[in-house]
């Protein structure tokens, strides 16, 4: 085939296929390097970065829940200047062509906004993905995804400093939703990543005590595909910012469920921890996907999609 | 991989051997397979440790206690099934610059004493003398006492004194360092408490290694699930990654 | 054991053990009964009650998820006149010993208010559960479970009618559970029961279309699991309330780790479609269970689990 | 239940034997089995049709086509793997008044067809002389075509016309009226599109029934997920369950 068919272009991320490892479940990307070469995948979006390092949260980290996982790794990051001097550098010098979306987060908006600032100076930095939604945090985090005013303030803040695209990263942990992917769409953002974790507890029977030292965790993993879908759906009918989606994706399939639900693009989190290899096995499983459902290509769907949703 | 046989060790404790290519990359003691559960619903894979290992038939071998959904499953595996196996994984044993004759403690708890069989082994090829101390809970959870016992001194304490000597094992490590003296390495493996006391004891003994455990998610240095803080770090930043940087680690250097 | 270890004593509801089938999962009760006695569960939560009959949503309304389902019922039911005289009585007759929770929704207070008012007059519904959370319906439902106001006042409202205790089914699909519930307990309410279920959709890649009819639905099943416990140990610290637990039970180890977040007693719903004889199975299973554990006795790891609240 | 055989019928499609004492349940075609998916992920049981019950063998046969996760997981169950089973469930076809000489058309479309062939064996004991309409997407996708001839006229479409008649089972039907004239008794499954035909050639036919389909949880009536609306009900709150007042109903009454 000539032309490909797996290609999607949003803003900022030419993707030559929209599957890319979602944050904080592929490090800064080198260490899944000796897996498979990571020039196959779209893009790769980076570990949440702040502006100083952060150690994170007391461990455990994360426990098993069913079709799921929990995770309060709590941002864990080098901070931005050792990303910027080693991390994406590292990346740039091993795969120049591979586009990255920085994943920043903070504890007050001038934290986000000197981290926004200056993150796009990395030449692989393609994108932000602005992290509103980290429900492992006590600081920052989920606090502004959840109102619509300091979700709003937040992004035209970041907006007006940053170089490249802003993706903001929605929380499914709020009673409406689309009043938050308004309010980010009013305030410049370029696009939409959902979604981050729901919000969950496993209990030790041994110990009668949370599995998680942090006691609450964040929801991954397949349990969670269906409420992914339900609030895409939503969002992609009442905006029209570029939405790229995540919560459970572990086949090619769910990658073609996710573009019926209105996404323009992929992340595969969690099940990066079930199988290492699973990305390039998606990628190399779409084009027989497509051909069975008929699909001329991810594109052609995307816009079929998003057609439909306007005549709904 | 493919799995050749099982065997109930004791209660709730089996053996696993695997075949298959992927042993040929099995050098070092002390490094862990991730394993893949057969059942869609359980997402995260499980680290266990090797146990032995054998280029010449292409198996390993895997010694776990049924804890959870995971290991039980594990437990009802049957022979030819296959597994999917990452690894390995993690360090191992830094056993590159031992010399014959040096004495070694090697130093197990409970689930914690597999992978110390492969390291003895290795070991005595060195022409290493191993002393190894060894706790169980109780009597009927002791596996592996004949294979150790063919290697060298082999000492067992039980927490319940049903078996061998009444206590935990760091009365075996004193009891040891009276008859043998101060030993020339140090490898343990085991319950907090024991990696606790051990690491105390050879606070700063030159050659002291402990394996440490840690939930894990990616097991490749990716997620920072498995993180430990290090010792004496003014700053609260610094970490090592139980996956990748360990599991093994030099004793007197972590927060345990 | 001269003592019964299992049962349980929360407002209205005398229980012999904590088991019940969860509202919309067990019908009225005796459809499960040609597969065990019903005299062995500690109570039944019937199906929604509504003033009038309702038909509910057009089908397909259920389809699976990974380790759960999602359905989109809508409420069916023959309305509050059959189910005073035909379906309560049935199971008065066959098991007067059996105590019942009637689950009541509408699409106004007065619908609401009528159907408390009335409902317990059958004399073997001990206990209301208000369905303010049901997420498919049109009208009413979630509609009073996620804003405070609402519920107050409809809570309220009910309250001063009812003649039998009103539980207070929670939404999870809410950005601050804690306020909800504070509400309807300075409405008076009596307990709550949580949760209902997380909004989801499916779709069909050969239709390209949500499977649902109704396209959104309700996730229930152990996928939910981790979002109960965290919103049950959140509400059970901040209230006084007894709360019902429910949202993936399978196992006796569920129960005792719903204990440990908080419940008082527990609904078991989608796992009866896995296995009919679930119910029984866990109250059989709980005793050794509480061995193995070491626990006295429910009530006692409840008061323990509350205890340690008040510490925390 | 033990599962005792598994055959691949055609493309996709799987023929199980089942053994066990449930079978002396097993009295009426047209009821079908809730079968448990072994894979802990997924929650709801998969409704399948009885389309053979053996009493002397203790055995039944499910014939069903690989649509998703759980008919793939059910396809590669191997023998003497157990299955859950909850059943025999629904009313099944009436046949307690049919009379020996009395002619039937047995119309079954594509994996319609298995419980039909029960239906068959069962009319023919008793003295009904049954015409099969079978359809089937194409040639390769056809199965127990043998078996059904041995029981009567047989006579087969294909949509694409690989084989036998070209087009659909509503041509066969057509046909048969006019070879064999008007049926004493109607009774069909399949595609929906089918039993719409059905319902309308046999409206106001007064033994014709057709075996409906509806995603099912519980099977026992307490969920409401099979609902079907009763027509011409002008409250609109008429409705059959298709688990347990069906999957048979009689034609004209139902909004198909
Ligand atoms: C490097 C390393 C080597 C190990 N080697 C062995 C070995 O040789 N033999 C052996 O029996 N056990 C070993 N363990 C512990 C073993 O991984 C756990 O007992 C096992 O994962 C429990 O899984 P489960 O499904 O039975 O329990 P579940 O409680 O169902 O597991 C739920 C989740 O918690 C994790 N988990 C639970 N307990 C532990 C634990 N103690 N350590 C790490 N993760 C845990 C599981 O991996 C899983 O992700 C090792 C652990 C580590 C980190
Ligand atoms: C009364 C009855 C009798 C049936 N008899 C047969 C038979 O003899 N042979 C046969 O091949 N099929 C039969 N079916 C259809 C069969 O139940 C589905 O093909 C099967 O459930 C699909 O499961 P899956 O896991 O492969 O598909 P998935 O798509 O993974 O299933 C997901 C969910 O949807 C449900 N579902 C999907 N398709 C259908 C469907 N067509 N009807 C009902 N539920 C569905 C499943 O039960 C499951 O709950 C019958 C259905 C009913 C209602
Ligand atoms: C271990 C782990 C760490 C995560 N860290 C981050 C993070 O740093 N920043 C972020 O925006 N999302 C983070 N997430 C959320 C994921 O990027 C993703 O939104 C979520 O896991 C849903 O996708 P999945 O079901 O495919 O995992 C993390 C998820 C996991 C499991
Ligand atoms: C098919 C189905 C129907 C339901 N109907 C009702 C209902 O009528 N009223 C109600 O309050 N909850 C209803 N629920 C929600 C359940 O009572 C329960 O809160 C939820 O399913 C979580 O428990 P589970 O995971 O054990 O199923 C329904 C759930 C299911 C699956
Ligand atoms: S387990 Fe992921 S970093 Fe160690
Ligand atoms: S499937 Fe539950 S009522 Fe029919």
């Amino acid at each position: 085939m000539a032309e490909n068919r797996l290609k999607i272009s949003i803003p900022g991320l030419n993707l030559k296929n929209p599957i890319m490892p979602a944050s904080g479940c592929f490090g800064f990307g080198t260490e899944y390097a000796k897996y498979f070469d990571l020039n196959q995948l779209g893009s790769i979006m980076a570990k949440a970065t702040t502006l100083e390092a952060r150690f994170g949260n007391p461990t455990p980290r994360v426990t098993e829940t069913s079709s799921g996982m929990l995770n309060a790794i709590g941002l864990q990051n080098p901070g931005l200047e050792v990303v910027l001097t080693e991390k994406f550098p590292a990346l740039a010098v091993a795969y120049p062509e591979l586009p990255i979306v920085a994943n920043v987060a903070g504890s007050t908006q001038e934290d986000y906004v000197e981290v926004c600032a200056k993150i796009g100076g990395a030449p692989n930095v393609k994108a932000i993905e602005l992290n509103i939604s980290c429900p492992n945090v006590k600081h920052g985090g989920q606090m502004f995804g959840t109102d619509p005013k300091q979700a709003y303030e937040l992004t035209k803040a970041c907006k007006s400093v940053a170089t490249v695209p802003i993706y903001v990263k929605l929380s499914p942990n709020v009673t409406d939703i689309v009043e938050i992917a308004k309010s980010v769409e009013d305030a410049g953002a370029d696009g939409l990543t959902m979604i981050n974790t729901l919000m969950g507890v496993r209990y030790s029977l041994k110990t009668r005590q949370p599995i998680l030292a942090n006691v609450t965790g964040g929801l991954s993993g397949p349990a969670i595909k269906p409420v992914a879908l339900k609030l895409i759906q939503q969002v992609a009918k009442e905006t029209d910012l570029p939405i790229i989606g995540m919560g459970g994706i572990m086949t090619a399939e769910d990658v073609i469920e996710f573009y019926l639900a209105g996404a323009s693009a992929v992340a595969v989190g969690t099940a990066n921890f079930t199988d290492p290899l699973i990305c390039p096995k998606i990628i190399n499983a779409l084009p027989d996907c497509l051909d069975f459902y008929g699909i001329e290509s991810l594109e052609a769907l995307r816009d079929e999609v998003k057609e439909g949703f306007k005549h709904a | 991989m493919t799995l050749i046989e099982q065997k109930n060790l004791a209660p709730q404790i089996f053996e696993m051997t695997l075949y298959g290519k992927l042993v040929k990359e099995m050098e070092v003691p002390g490094q862990f397979l991730h394993l893949r559960v057969p059942s869609a619903e359980l997402l995260l894979r499980r680290p266990i440790s090797l146990a032995e290992i054998d280029q010449t038939t292409e198996t390993c071998k895997l010694i776990y206690r049924v804890e959870g959904k995971g290991t039980d499953i594990f437990s009802k595996m049957k022979d030819g099934d296959q597994i999917d196996v990452m690894g390995p994984l993690g360090n191992g044993f830094d056993i590159g610059n031992v010399k014959a004759e040096e004495t070694a403690f090697i130093i197990g708890g409970g689930i914690g004493a597999p992978p110390m069989y492969e390291l003895s082994k290795e070991l005595i090829s060195k022409g290493v003398k191993v002393i190894q101390l060894l706790g169980f809970a109780t009597k009927n959870v002791i596996f592996y006492e004949e294979k150790f016992k063919k290697l060298g001194v082999t000492r067992i304490a039980t927490d319940d004194g049903t078996y061998g000597m009444h206590g935990h094992v760091g009365h075996l490590i004193d009891q040891a360092i009276e008859e043998f003296g101060q030993p020339d390495l140090v490898y343990a493996c085991g319950s907090n408490g024991l990696l606790k006391a051990v690491d105390r004891k050879f606070d700063d003994h030159p050659k002291a290694y402990i394996s440490m455990e840690a939930r894990m998610a990616c097991a490749v240095g990716a997620c920072y699930a498995c993180v430990v803080h290090v010792k004496d770090d003014e700053t609260g930043m610094s970490y090592v990654k139980v996956c990748d940087d360990g599991p093994i680690f030099e004793t007197g250097k972590l927060v345990i």
